[in-house]
């Protein structure tokens, strides 16, 4: 072996706990098996990971739970192809690789003294989710936090108690809606960028932090900009298909901006910069 | 009026109605590229008829939403009727001018026969002769030594399907042996024949170049062969791997290759690769008299079965 | 090799794949097995649905990566118990047969039968005759592919 | 992935020559084996427990059970894993039994095998997912083909549980071959006596729509759905308008035609009515006998018929039925007297069969119940019995014993004997079988109480000689040669699948065996069943049997078909073929060769062609996902990883043992 | 530094003596085609051509290891596993002889991708352990443009050993001190008065090339081209979307990553990958950033004259080679789509 790093290799985690989000959502809570690099790992609100199944691959998600709580790193997970279809069959105790933190993370520094308000889509809640809770762990430093979070039913609502109870503590404004009318619920009904409109929370010092489906994200980007947002004010996540995660493989990029090292995170204001090629 | 003259008015004439006609043009002296004839203009650039080796019917299954216009050559116009057949292509949304073809020249051999054949500026072909001009040198070979090998077996230099004729229909000359390259690949040992392919597909690149180039393969983006559901092959370039690909390509299409030759040709490494083709369509032809586009009608061998099998004895242990 | 005493078994095996449709055939190899009809040991049995679900792909992917033999057993004939399934895999499966010297594999390598779920001691003469077949033709040549990637790879560095 | 594997002992079944906890052992090294045990009895109640708490216990979410054959007990084990709460197709079988321990005589190679069964199971196994079965609605409606006492009992039960009952019978009337027989055994009574009253029942059950003179041209669906087409063929009579009442026939000139009825002994009128017992009583014309349409003259019976019933115009007719369950009792056939030239047949007038002797005897047949030789009429003095004509004769390629014929060869022997008391009475047979309620002592009746003469041995030929019949044959006991002279020779003709048998079978997608009867799915545990679902058997079409056979299994199809009926709604099997939209390319080649019209066109959204598949319609065979270059349809449970993982494992693991 | 004679039969035996302590990775000629393979013991091979494939996978191969991993039960619960993952750098050293000069300047391409803020290890071993012996292309032909990328036919940037065809061999210079350790052999006999004759063939082989077009300076045009469809449909509309093209190219380097188990084995590997491909960018979820190979080709023509050049000072990411010209086999000509880049976007 050489005396480079290896960008490529993974280190070894334990799953401690799993956690059913939804019908097709699990959250993994991990930690690293080696108790030095455990305590070494830091990371910033946003940065990726890539997860390793030995023998099916790798995939990239972000580190969702905050930097500020060290008992584990949680990453939520939708089954949707091969890798998140193997993760999805692990139980606690099971072991897997993971490489990271990798990428940029949210520029929470710019937010602080700002009011914010948090709009997501499915399981566009997840990368969110860290950020927020960073927030609530240093809650004196931003002000007013809205969240509007939708998602196809109540059964798919991700984190729903999480959020309702800090709801309840007072620590957020909540709007939870779903796209159709159950009997199962008695909250909003409607698309999320419509309820935004009707929020309409003032852009005035105001942080919008936005992820979801491409199409929800097109919508609240118009819906954020009708309601006055600057475009450096406005801060989404991408995604892309990744394998090296380092900026190597050649197939993450938007224009000459790679997705895994310059991103995940990017302000509107960059996002125009970029070519159109989402 | 020459071919070249005669097809450019033809497609002058129907260009109006149609999306774009597909020929072949360029300015490579040893080979025609495929020529997207979108206005008159496009027209100036045709190429000369001996040059037209590529089939253009690779293209009609990504173009089937459009009306387009199509020149063929009778080994071409098979791969137009098979794609009609298995209904990966309409018939309406075609127009299909066809070519009867006195052959096309293969540039690999020209390749091979010529260090410097890479330099050409000029072909020309008289009299059975083709004349190759470069920077240095005029060499001339002779037409047979550098005609494609699928001329050379040409069975139909006539387009089996068109909407119309350019030029004369060329008389169909004697019918040479089909399977005499098989026939002598067979009297190899079975341990050679291996060998050879081990050999063989140790050159491969995996480039795909042979499936991508094959007008009836339309899975192509879906391709099992990059997949992982289901997981056929791994990516590795290993010998194994590359040759199961290419027998997986090779019985796809057994029954439906009209043996065009365009992976041969498509081939980087020169890889005698649709000699596998050929000797399923063998064993098709003889198994089930059937031949692929040649006509509309019948059903393809492997999509259909007899109860009781005319060639297949009942097999016993 | 063996996994009971660590002693090689006295006879020497080869590795025989079958593909064997569920009603029929694998009916069959359950009939010759509560008739107690004996049979060599070597074949390996992949139950499937109907012999018309075997693609030729299984029986060359499997040649080619190391079974010295393979048999695809359906059911007769008319008899299948999806009414045609066999006879879209006799015409594959023959051709297949017919395409495997032009790879360099032996075609008795592979052979397709039918066999029904009464037919026990067909089944055993079976599996006896394609035994002794493969034995006589000894292992397969996929061994000299993989021996050959291996030096491939240790040239590649 | 979490698997537990169960290694069966079965006893010493398997324990006897697979050494089980080496394969335990060995699988406990096999990817994502957390559990690996060898248990006594795994389909026990502890051994299902044991994998119930070993799921619970240890989080399994497959399970593996090294046993018998998956066709003996899969369902078993499927169900236990579901009673854990698993899906039940996270469930695979080794069978280690039948393909290993009960075929393989060397212990170690076995063990080796059964390590190898069990890790293909494994590997297969980590492909799988869940899947769940989709529902749909059943239609309450059951067919009956064949209308003989099997059929008739079937219906019968059928329609008194309350479903609505179609019977399809090929002839022009009920009753099948027990209506053709004089008198039943062992106890002597009048054969139509006794099944005249059920045919009458079938006729007048509101529940049963009877189609006589029709056959099954196709049938399409599955169970629960199935869709038939019945052909009625042309009677050129109007059965709505005639009454029975067999002027027409009184009437006719053309009374050379064959009748079919009578088994061909004597003839008939080319218009009639089979039988007096007929049902349904309706006339109708064979026109390969009759003057008008042979010779277009003639025309008698049209002017006789008081309703104007005949209607020479009349076509063959298909009309369309939808029933949920299909009973097939479609009974059985002699074969061909012609085959046994040795013994006379087709040769002799004086030699007839067994079935055409029962019309001989018959009050109501062409003799009225006299007792005469076809040759010239005389009354036999001597009748030859000779038993297993083309049954447990090899040299036929006819292993089979046809069941029946001991008994009805004794039987007949009696009633010759009440015929003609003083006619002799000889019996050449191989060995007797009488297994029944009272069937040997009717056998002993024969022997002792009418003094029939009991021949052990085969009949080597018979021969005209001196107006008579000579029969040569061996006595095995007495260790000699022997002649007997007869006026009359009866052969036992064994039984063969009925006519049109394999035609229909592959109209049912179910198997036959090598005689032409119908396969039941289990010879020991499913009996009435077939291999297709909502496909029942009953009656001799199954195999030879005698009536109280028949009947028996008559009323155990009904059974099936109400217990299959009494649930609103069916599951489908969920291993069906699924379709990949995305891979798709629309070439439809999927939807061209598959066996039963399961695929059909859709449209995407994006307007381009795609297959999708029916699921209820759909019975899993594969065919399409062959077809398909592009894996764009995949049958669920034996998909290409699925089959790729077993098959992978096969040849990696065997390359890695050759040196490199 | 000097020139020195190698005879035309003395190269077996130079090749021979390079194989006893390296690696030697040469154009082999079969069919009529040239390409580059790690040659066996006695290979003699075809100088004479321009290898169809570059040498790029004697230091990046098409498939590599990236690391093993096996996993290991506990014996009391099986259900707890250990992963143990290694992997191995290579360590033998090579030398790719017969390059082409455009040979030795995609490699120049692919260290800085390689090399820069991220290392990849596999790539660097090899390429420390590489010596690169270009043969200098007295007799480019049509498809050739290197001078349009900066380089040329004699071009010695990279190379660590230049040959120069005269009549009967080559005039060998060493370029660096690694190639100049490779000529301390009797098999090379002083140049003499042979210099002229290679000046003049390398002359020629200039004066052939003068016309090449100029592909550099491209990315401003190819900006404002980004959202002309038509302009990329007509580029594209030939290709099958096989992957020739970055397969033979010497500066391409994507790649994919895939893992392999049997068993408690198995191993992550990389491989060669192309953007043409439909699946290089197709999402799990079904979404895909380049859906139309008019978008694919977008993104190589803008990776290599645009994306490319604008992180490495101006340098565009092919050498001229010329490779894709030659075996595309729609005749796809990248010359052709940056000319009219170039004219259209300006």
């Amino acid at each position: 072996m050489s005396s480079l790093p290896n960008p490529y290799l993974p280190s070894l985690a334990r799953i401690l706990e799993v956690v059913v989000e939804t019908p097709d959502i699990k959250s993994f809570r991990v930690e690293l098996c080696d108790e030095a690099a455990r305590e070494s790992f830091t990371f910033e609100p946003g940065q990726v990971a890539q997860l390793s199944v030995f023998g099916t691959g790798e995939a990239t998600f972000v580190i969702n739970s905050p930097p500020t709580r060290r008992e584990y790193l949680q990453f939520s997970v939708m089954r949707v192809g091969e890798v998140t279809g193997r993760l999805h069959m692990l139980q606690a105790g099971d072991k897997l690789g993971l490489r990271g933190p990798l990428g940029n993370h949210f520029p929470y520094q710019d937010m602080r003294g700002k009011d914010v308000v948090f709009v997501a889509g499915g399981i566009g809640m997840a990368p969110l989710r860290t950020l927020l809770l960073f927030m609530l762990d240093n809650r004196g430093d931003y002000g007013r936090i809205r969240v509007v979070y939708g998602a196809r039913g109540p059964a798919n609502l991700c984190y729903r108690q999480e959020m309702e109870a800090m709801r309840d503590a007072g620590q957020i404004e909540l709007i939870l809606t779903v796209d159709q009318k159950s009997p199962d619920w008695a909250g909003q009904v409607g698309l999320v960028p419509n309820l935004l409109m009707e929020l309409a929370p003032p852009a005035d010092n105001c942080v919008a932090v936005t992820c979801g489906p491409p199409i929800m994200i097109r919508y609240t980007l118009a819906a954020l900009e009708k309601l006055g947002f600057a475009d450096e004010n406005v801060v989404t996540t991408l995604e892309r298909r990744m394998k090296c995660g380092v900026g190597l493989c050649g197939r993450c990029n938007v224009g000459g901006t790679l997705i895994c090292v310059d991103g995940p995170v990017f302000t509107r204001a960059q996002l125009k910069a970029l070519p159109d090629e989402f | 009026m020459s071919t070249i003259d005669l097809l450019r008015e033809a497609i002058r004439a129907k260009l109006p109605d149609l999306d774009m006609v597909l020929a072949w043009g360029g300015d490579d002296p040893l080979r025609a590229s495929p020529l997207f004839i979108r206005t008159e203009s496009d027209l100036e650039n045709l190429a000369a008829p001996h040059l037209y080796v590529s089939n253009l019917a690779v293209n009609l299954y990504s173009l089937r939403s459009k009306k387009i216009g199509l020149v063929v050559k009778g080994c071409d116009s098979r791969s137009v009727i098979q794609l009609l057949k298995e209904g990966l292509i309409a018939r309406p949304s075609l127009y299909i001018f066809g070519l009867p073809c006195e052959g096309v020249v293969d540039a690999a051999k020209i390749n091979r026969e010529i260090p410097d054949a890479g330099r050409a500026t000029g072909l020309a072909v008289r009299s059975g002769r083709v004349m190759v001009q470069t920077p240095e040198n005029e060499h001339i070979l002779d037409l047979d030594a550098v005609l494609a090998d699928r001329c050379l077996r040409c069975r139909y230099p006539n387009p089996l399907i068109y909407d119309q004729l350019i030029g004369e229909a060329i008389p169909v000359g004697e019918i040479p042996d089909l399977y005499q390259d098989l026939d002598e690949f067979e009297a190899l040992s079975l341990d050679a024949r291996h060998d050879f392919w081990m050999e063989t597909m140790r050159r491969c690149v995996r480039c795909y170049a042979c499936r991508n180039a094959c007008p009836l393969c339309v899975c192509k983006a879906h391709c099992v062969a990059d997949s992982r559901e289901p997981h056929w092959l791994t990516l590795e370039t290993n010998v194994s791997q590359k040759w199961f690909f290419q027998v997986l390509h090779s019985m796809h299409l057994a029954g439906r290759c009209t043996e065009c030759g365009e992976c041969e040709r498509a081939c980087p490494m020169g890889l005698p690769i649709l000699l596998m083709r050929r000797k399923l369509n063998r064993e098709i032809r003889e198994l089930f008299g059937y031949e692929a586009g040649l006509d509309l009608m019948t059903t393809p061998p492997l999509s259909t079965f007899s109860i009781e099998e005319e060639n297949i004895a009942e097999r016993e242990l | 090799m063996s996994v009971v005493d660590g002693k090689e078994p006295s006879v020497k095996e080869l590795r025989i794949i079958g593909f064997l449709c569920n009603w029929c055939s694998y009916g069959g190899a359950d009939t010759a097995g509560v008739s107690r009809f004996s049979q060599p040991t070597d074949l390996r049995i992949i139950r499937v649905p109907c012999s018309g679900r075997v693609t030729p792909l299984f029986v060359v992917k499997a040649l080619m990566s190391g079974a010295d033999g393979v048999l695809v057993s359906g059911c007769h004939p008319r008899d299948c118990h999806y009414s045609e399934g066999n006879l879209y895999a006799r015409r594959r499966l023959e051709v297949l047969k017919r395409f495997l010297p032009t790879l360099g594999i032996e075609p008795e390598r592979f052979e397709y039968i039918w066999v029904s779920a009464s037919e026990g001691e067909r089944w055993q003469t079976s599996v006896t005759a394609f035994t002794e077949r493969i034995h006589a033709l000894g292992p397969s040549p996929a061994v000299k592919v993989n021996r050959y990637d291996a030096r491939l790879v240790a040239g590649g560095l | 992935m979490r698997i537990g594997v169960f290694v069966c002992h079965c006893g010493t079944n398997i324990a006897g020559t697979v050494d089980c906890a080496a394969v335990a052992a060995a699988a406990q090294q096999f990817p994502e084996v957390v559990l690996a045990v060898d248990t006594p009895y795994a389909c026990s109640e502890p051994g299902q427990r044991a994998i119930i708490e070993a799921i619970e216990q240890k989080g399994l979410n497959g399970v593996v059970v090294a046993s018998c054959t998956p066709r003996m007990h899969e369902a078993t084990f499927r169900r236990t894993v579901e009673r854990a709460g698993l899906n039940r197709y996270m469930f695979e079988m080794a069978n280690i039994r039948e393909h290993v321990s009960w075929v393989g005589r060397d212990k170690k190679l076995n063990t080796f095998k059964a390590t190898d069964l069990v890790r293909i199971a494994v590997e297969k196994l980590r492909y799988n997912r869940p899947l769940t079965a989709k529902s749909f609605a059943v239609n309450k409606r059951v067919l009956v083909i064949g209308a003989g006492v099997a059929g008739i009992q079937a219906a019968l039960d059928c329609a008194d549980g309350g479903l609505e009952t179609i019977v399809v019978e090929r002839t022009s009337t009920v009753g099948g071959k027990m209506a053709k027989l004089d008198k039943t055994f062992p106890t002597v009574d009048c054969s139509v006596c006794v099944l005249g009253p059920k045919m009458v029942d079938l006729a007048q059950h509101r529940k049963i729509k009877l189609y006589a003179m029709s056959e099954i041209a196709d049938l399409s669906g599955y169970v629960g759905n199935f869709e038939v087409s019945i052909r009625r063929k042309a009677t050129y009579v109007d059965w709505n308008k005639c009454t029975g009442c067999g002027l027409c026939a009184d009437k006719c000139p053309s009374r050379k035609a064959p009748d079919h009825f009578n088994e061909l002994v004597g003839r008939t009128t080319a218009i009639s009515i089979p039988f007096p017992q007929a049902i349904p009583k309706k006339a109708s014309i064979d026109a390969s006998s009759c003057l008008h349409f042979l010779k277009d003259r003639c025309g008698v019976c049209a002017k006789v018929c008081p309703v104007e019933a005949i209607d020479f115009e009349q076509q063959d007719e298909v009309v369309k039925e939808s029933v949920g369950a299909v009973v097939v009792a479609t009974g059985f056939d002699l074969l061909d007297i012609r085959r046994f030239g040795q013994y006379g047949g087709g040769r002799f007038p004086d030699v007839v069969t067994s079935l055409q002797y029962e019309r001989m005897l018959s009050a109501s047949g062409p003799t009225g119940g006299h007792l005469k030789c076809p040759s010239d009429g005389r009354e036999p003095k001597s009748v030859v019995f000779i038993s297993c004509v083309g049954s447990r004769d090899r040299s036929m390629d006819r292993a089979i014993c046809s069941g029946f014929c001991c008994m009805y060869t004794a039987k007949q022997a009696i009633l010759t004997k009440s015929h003609v008391p003083d006619c002799e009475t000889h019996v050449f047979y191989m060995d007797i079988r009488a297994p029944g309620k009272g069937y040997d002592e009717f056998i002993r009746r024969a022997q002792e109480e009418y003094r029939t003469n009991y021949v052990r041995g085969r009949v080597s030929s018979v021969y005209p000689k001196n107006g008579r019949l000579a029969v040569r044959g061996a006595d095995t006991l007495l260790g000699t040669q022997t002649e007997v002279m007869a006026d009359l020779v009866v052969l036992a003709v064994g039984a063969g699948a009925a006519e049109g048998s394999r035609d229909l079978a592959e109209k049912l997608r179910i198997s036959y065996d090598a005689y032409g009867f119908f396969m039941e799915s289990h010879p020991k545990l499913k009996p009435v069943e077939t291999n297709t679902a909502g496909v029942f058997l009953a009656g001799a079409c199954q195999g030879p049997k005698d009536i109280p056979a028949s009947v028996a299994m008559g009323s155990a199809a009904a059974g099936k078909v109400m217990a299959l009926f009494s649930k609103e709604r069916l599951e489908s099997d969920p291993q069906v073929a699924q379709v990949n939209a995305v891979r798709c390319v629309g070439c439809l080649k999927c939807l061209r060769t598959c066996p039963f019209g399961a695929i059909q066109e859709v449209q995407a959204r994006d307007g381009s062609t795609k297959a999708q598949v029916i699921e209820s319609v759909c019975q899993g065979c594969g065919v399409c996902t062959v077809t398909c270059t592009d894996r764009a349809i995949e049958l669920q449970h034996f998909t290409d990883n699925q089959l790729l993982a077993e098959v992978n494992y096969l040849c990696r693991s065997w390359m890695e043992k050759s040196p490199a | 530094m000097s020139l020195v004679f190698l005879a035309r039969e003395n190269l077996p035996a130079w090749i021979g003596r390079l194989y006893q302590d390296m690696a030697v990775f040469a154009p082999m000629t079969i069919n009529g085609v040239a390409a580059f393979r790690a040659l066996g013991q006695d290979e003699i091979p075809d100088l004479s051509r321009i290898p169809a494939s570059s040498p790029k996978a004697a230091v990046f191969p098409q498939t590599e290891t990236l690391f093993t991993f096996t996993s290991r039960k506990h014996a009391d619960d099986l259900s707890q596993v250990d992963i143990d993952l290694s992997y191995h750098l290579a360590e033998v050293p090579r030398v790719i002889l017969g390059a082409r000069p455009c040979d030795a300047r995609g490699l120049k391409l692919m260290d800085p991708v390689f090399g820069g803020k991220v290392k990849d290890p596999y790539y660097l071993a090899r390429r420390e352990r590489t010596i690169i012996v270009s043969q200098a292309c007295a007799m480019p032909d049509r498809a050739c443009f290197c001078p349009g990328t900066g380089g040329g036919p004699y071009d010695p940037a990279g190379s660590d050993l230049l040959l120069l065809p005269v009549a009967d061999g080559w005039l060998a210079q060493g370029l660096t001190e690694a190639g100049e350790k490779l000529l301390a052999q009797d098999l090379f006999t002083p140049a003499g008065d042979r210099e002229p004759e290679a000046q003049s063939l390398k002359d020629k082989a200039e004066a052939y090339l003068a016309q090449a077009p100029d592909m550099r300076g491209a990315e401003q045009a190819f900006e404002n081209l980004f959202k002309d469809e038509a302009f990329w449909d007509q580029a594209t509309a030939g290709c099958v979307r096989c992957r020739i093209c970055a397969y033979l190219c010497p500066a391409c380097t994507c790649f994919n990553i895939t893992d392999e188990e049997s068993g408690l084995k198995g191993e992550r590997i990389r491989t060669w990958d192309h953007c043409m491909s439909y699946m290089f960018t197709q999402e799990a979820s079904g979404h895909n950033p380049r859906m139309q190979k008019a978008f694919r080709m977008r993104n190589r023509i803008g990776h290599k004259f645009c994306y490319y050049p604008q992180l490495h000072g101006g340098t565009v990411s092919c050498t001229g080679c010329g490779r894709c010209v030659r075996a595309c086999p729609s005749g796809i000509d990248i010359r052709r789509i940056v000319e009219s880049m170039k004219r259209k976007g300006a």
